[in-house]
């Protein structure tokens, strides 16, 4: 079950680290369907899968209020998920389905939901960064004190339009973060070969102010996001996060054979050392918050509600064709 | 005669469009204008002079010189809750913002199912022979009325630009809007004085024929008519038709005039080839078909990059006797 | 029958364009491959697959995500001696990629009175029903053609897909070089091994045909193909056209084909308006309108961003039966 | 006159330094005449003029080598000059003839020249960035060891594609140098309104070695110039330098009413505290390398020059209206 009331300040110590369990633990199962329905030839298309980078979605989100709002990229159902989105209209969306949160027209790469400021998936890279400070250009305009947090990957740091915005986020002291999602790959690509200098410096060059932070500790994440949060929302202007993590998988559902470009031993040493899941588990039983089996009945539970989303996806009816031509204009 | 109630004043086309911004400005709070030397410059062109002056820099605000940038935080300003208007100084530099307006602005409502929306202004400029050379003269209306999800404006007279403006601002779709430099303090007409709009999609026929119909874009509206004087002379009658949206466009007012002239000429200042002639000659020929005379005919800017020389640069845009010329032998006069 | 001296073999599409690309290369140490995934990966879909070991990496260059910076590199390199392929994945990605590409490449001969010049190859995708949905199934190619200074190739087949990338490699000029998604593996074909070349501005006749002819475009010569078979079995004989190159356009070849059926119909896989149909709809009309049983018909991609549903998408694209339709209809059948 | 031989090794020190000299009065005596020929309408369209910023121009290019590459900008006259152009055919462009270096195609903000390495200048702000670094690209795959220069104006900072450039010219050490022309405005607005954060660390954030230098002193411009030059023809990578100078005119010749931008004072500071010929002349007389005479027989030498100049554009011939479809293609 995603929980879907938040409120960032006065929360309870404890609801909130199980809960970041929870969601991550909702993005894990989650993927892990989209995988399933793709092997089964059930999903149309492709999709990037989130898993092992769920740290990074859950601990920022949790940083926001439900009516701030993100922007999201091709690699997209953790941010949706974390930021509240129901699995099964996820599901639905996933197989082209009218019940879907875009009807069925958008797919995996185009999630976006105005219930829970989610401005949607983009399969631009980059191309979130000028809603994502659009928004926030609103947010300040209009004196909602709402936050808008931009996802990327570190491949986006590739596109000069980031540059651009913020330059312009700096210079209007916008209430925006930009959260970027360092896997270490630009598809088949090591950021190495791709990214020149230091990563961090990209966002001090315009003043903002940066952070590092181990994108697989949850509440590291959730901690810096946090300071991030409150800065912005104070009117003092935008961060720059950079959440080193990893993805378990192939770049897209269908890249399996992975070994021309980056090692075995490497995505081991991710999943068995550095899994956020695994290892906020662990702290949870360690400081007793909960115990193995209160984590088991969370993942069971989880589980089902998934089987019941996909089903509940799987039979939906798809769009009739007359509604092609619906929605191109407002 | 009696006093009208709205006063009409001659305004410029420049004139006319800071006259619309200004209105809806007033009205509506969540418009914004975004551009490069917007504010106290007024822009380049000096279109927008004393707007900063009556709303301030919070609502008429210089940016860098991002066009992307400030374009696609347009579009998430738009999505959530404001009205922007972001300013391209010259629609050379549409080509640095297709990703924001034609991968995001025009998608975006689509994609979400309709969840999001997207009401936003892009004003661009268009148009030759101010001597500024390939990279600040082109007009490429062309390539945003092919892309669904766009409303596209390319207004030719001072009241056109008013009523179009408003209208593009009270859009809830994305709309890019054409200002022909020239036209800013070139073209003169009449204004009344307060609030109107003019709907999409509804052509205007400038001047009524019989013979022949001239159809013309932005600056090729006055082109037509100054064609149509001089085929007058020698007997032709020709109707003017401008389109003043090309999307939507107004099929249904060119091809029943093409019907009722049997002839058709399609005038454009954008680059001849795979531009806005071909379509509009195409939508005509196709419903007019069998009451045509002749083919459509269409003359767009020469197919090439739009050279400084003056004699040169002259040389490629669209003339009245070029328009003449083909009408006469058309009519067979 | 006799040994032929060349062999050919059936390759598709995909390997067609890498034979290509591998032979020039190995003939041109000037040529240098630019693009995201292009080495060791060959491209997201593979076409470049090995010719990072043939050609090393200082050849094959893995970019970042930068298709602005990336292609206007290539510009420069190409003014200064090399001859630059560069690889946008997705068509759609053009956006980014207009100004190096539209202001700088196409520009760069004549606003320099022909100092310098641009021998470079943009390759690019198009092609809907990947399921891909609105930012990565766009058939671009409209834009381009709109603009004096590019070149613009369309190839339908592995054949032509070898013989134009040679002509495009070899020519001095920027051209812009549309690869179908779905044809990389889908489509086969005979192909000559080792060298030949095709002209651009020389339109095919894919065949040969009597009744109406058929203009299609990239895939869409496929479907047209289909379309002339499903009309061969209710007596209709269909010619189908393939211009190759929408600029420089064979109109010639267009005209006379039409002239010589009476009727057409023009199918591409743009977005319908203010699209490729237009023109070379135009061009047919203008030449043959006294040849002309009725208005040349046109079919485009729905007017509508590419939806993600498969039934939504499928009824996107033009398919055989809509062509079939059409042409029975124009044809009184 | 304008030397056109360059020899930035071994060259003798007094002839350097008195060849600046004279390249940078070049520039101004060119410039006046401009913006006479706008006055007087002879001239079609605008002009931008690089009055005031001569030394940045002059202290580069006298770092460079006649084959090494540039590119400019809107305001390029100076940087045509500085590199080696003659006079007579760049008024002949400006006035749209066809004895132009463009056939008159190009006009004032595209001229282009490959005699000197000139690859052209832009109407696009930020638009030579990806051609002076795929110049710099082309010299290292063919081992040419020639140069690139890109020459813009702070205002590019604006563009994002300057940071895909500066990100892909270090990833790939590739020998291209940036020279941001600080001249404090983007058209009518101060650069601090458009700019956030430190200029520098825009170039150093990628890795690129960077340094700020007095744009008004031709000596400490040549000196910093020839430093990365140097650098870059060794294989050691980019270069950014930022040049602070200032322009005296308007943003171009019809832009006469300054007051609501910028104060009067401001330009007379400048114009008369930190005048780059001023400032050369009095070190070449305090140097005893030349005498006011020796100054003052130059500007007349070159007052003559330019005249003739003028001349010979103003009785060029137009291009024949039948050319307006030729270089369309090559
Ligand atoms: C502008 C653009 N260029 C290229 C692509 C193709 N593409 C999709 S994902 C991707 C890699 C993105 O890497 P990164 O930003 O690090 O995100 P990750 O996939 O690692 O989450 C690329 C190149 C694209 N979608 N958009
Ligand atoms: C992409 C683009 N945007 C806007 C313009 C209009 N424009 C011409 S010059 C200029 C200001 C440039 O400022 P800067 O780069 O500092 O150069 P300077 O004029 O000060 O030398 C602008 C905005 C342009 N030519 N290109
Ligand atoms: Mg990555
Ligand atoms: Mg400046």
């Amino acid at each position: 079950m995603i929980t879907q009331t938040k409120q960032a300040a006065g929360v309870d110590r404890d609801a909130l680290v199980v809960r970041m369990y929870r969601q991550m633990m909702a993005i894990r199962l989650f993927e892990e369907r989209v995988n399933d329905l793709y092997t089964r030839a059930l999903m149309p298309g492709l999709a990037h899968l989130y898993i092992g980078e769920e740290a990074v979605a859950v601990g920022v989100c949790e940083a926001l209020t439900r009516s701030d709002y993100i922007t999201s990229t091709h690699r997209g159902h953790g941010h949706c998920l974390a930021k509240g989105a129901a699995p099964d209209r996820m599901f639905a969306e996933l197989l082209g389905k009218k019940a879907g949160y875009c009807k069925g027209k958008g797919g995996s790469m185009h999630i976006a939901d105005p219930a829970t400021g989610n401005l949607g998936a983009n399969a631009i890279v980059g191309g979130g960064a000028g809603i994502a400070t659009g928004a926030a250009f609103s947010a300040k305009y209009l004196g909602t004190k709402q936050v808008s947090v931009c996802f990327f990957g570190e491949g986006a740091l590739g596109q000069g339009i980031l540059y651009e915005e913020m330059n312009l986020a700096q210079l209007w002291k916008l209430p925006v973060i930009y959260a970027c999602e360092n896997n270490l790959y630009n598809e088949y690509t090591h950021c190495s070969e791709s990214t020149a200098g230091d990563m961090l410096a990209r966002a001090t060059a315009f003043g903002i102010a940066a952070e590092a932070v181990d994108g697989q500790d949850v509440r590291a994440v959730h901690a810096a996001a946090s300071a991030f949060v409150e800065r912005a929302r104070a009117g003092e202007g935008p961060g720059f996060l950079l959440l080193n993590t990893y993805r378990y998988r192939g770049h897209h559902v269908g890249d399996i054979a992975r070994e021309y470009y980056r090692q075995k031993q490497e995505e081991q040493f991710w999943t068995s050392e550095r899994d956020p899941i695994t290892l906020h588990g662990q702290w949870l039983i360690a400081q007793g918050t909960v115990d193995q089996a209160g984590l088991d009945s969370i993942t069971s539970e989880i589980a089902s509600e998934m089987d019941r989303a996909v089903e509940f996806a799987v039979n939906a009816p798809y769009p009739d064709v007359s509604e092609v031509g619906e929605d191109v204009y407002a | 005669m009696p006093e009208a109630a709205v006063q009409v004043r001659e305004l410029t086309f420049g004139e006319a469009i800071r006259e619309a911004l200004a209105e809806e400005m007033r009205r509506d709070s969540r418009i914004v204008l975004l551009g490069e030397d917007v504010a106290e410059a007024g822009t380049t062109f000096k279109v927008l002079k004393g707007l900063v002056d009556e709303f301030g820099t919070s609502r008429v605000i210089d940016t860098p010189i991002s066009e992307p940038g400030f374009t696609g935080l347009g579009v998430g300003a738009a999505m959530t809750g404001l009205r922007p208007i972001v300013d391209i100084m010259f629609g050379d530099f549409l080509t640095l913002v297709m990703d924001q307006v034609v991968n995001q602005a025009a998608k975006v409502h689509y994609m979400s199912g309709g969840a999001w929306k997207v009401p936003m202004v892009v004003r661009a400029t268009m148009g030759a022979t101010r001597r500024s050379a390939a990279q600040h003269s082109q007009s490429l209306h062309a390539w945003p009325s092919h892309v669904p999800g766009l409303k596209v404006v390319i207004p030719s007279t001072p009241y056109d630009a008013k009523g179009l403006m408003k209208t593009a601002i009270r859009d809830d779709n994305p709309v890019v809007f054409f200002e022909d430099k020239i036209s800013y303090t070139k073209v003169k007409g009449p204004v009344p004085e307060g609030d109107y709009t003019i709907p999409f999609g509804v052509a205007d026929i400038k001047r009524q024929g019989r013979d022949i119909t001239l159809v013309g874009t932005s600056s090729m509206v006055q082109v037509a008519l100054g064609a149509a004087a001089m085929l007058e002379e020698i007997g032709i009658s020709a109707e003017v038709v401008d389109p003043r949206t090309t999307w939507p466009l107004d099929e249904k007012t060119l091809i029943e005039s093409a019907k009722k002239t049997s002839r058709a000429i399609v005038i454009d200042e954008g680059s001849f080839r795979y531009g806005v002639t071909g379509e509009i000659a195409s939508v005509i020929a196709e419903g007019a078909f069998f009451d045509l005379d002749g083919p459509v005919r269409r003359i767009g800017a020469t197919h090439v990059p739009i050279p400084f020389s003056p004699p040169l640069e002259d040389a490629t845009v669209p003339t009245e006797r070029q328009v003449f010329e083909m009408a006469r032998t058309m009519c067979n006069k």
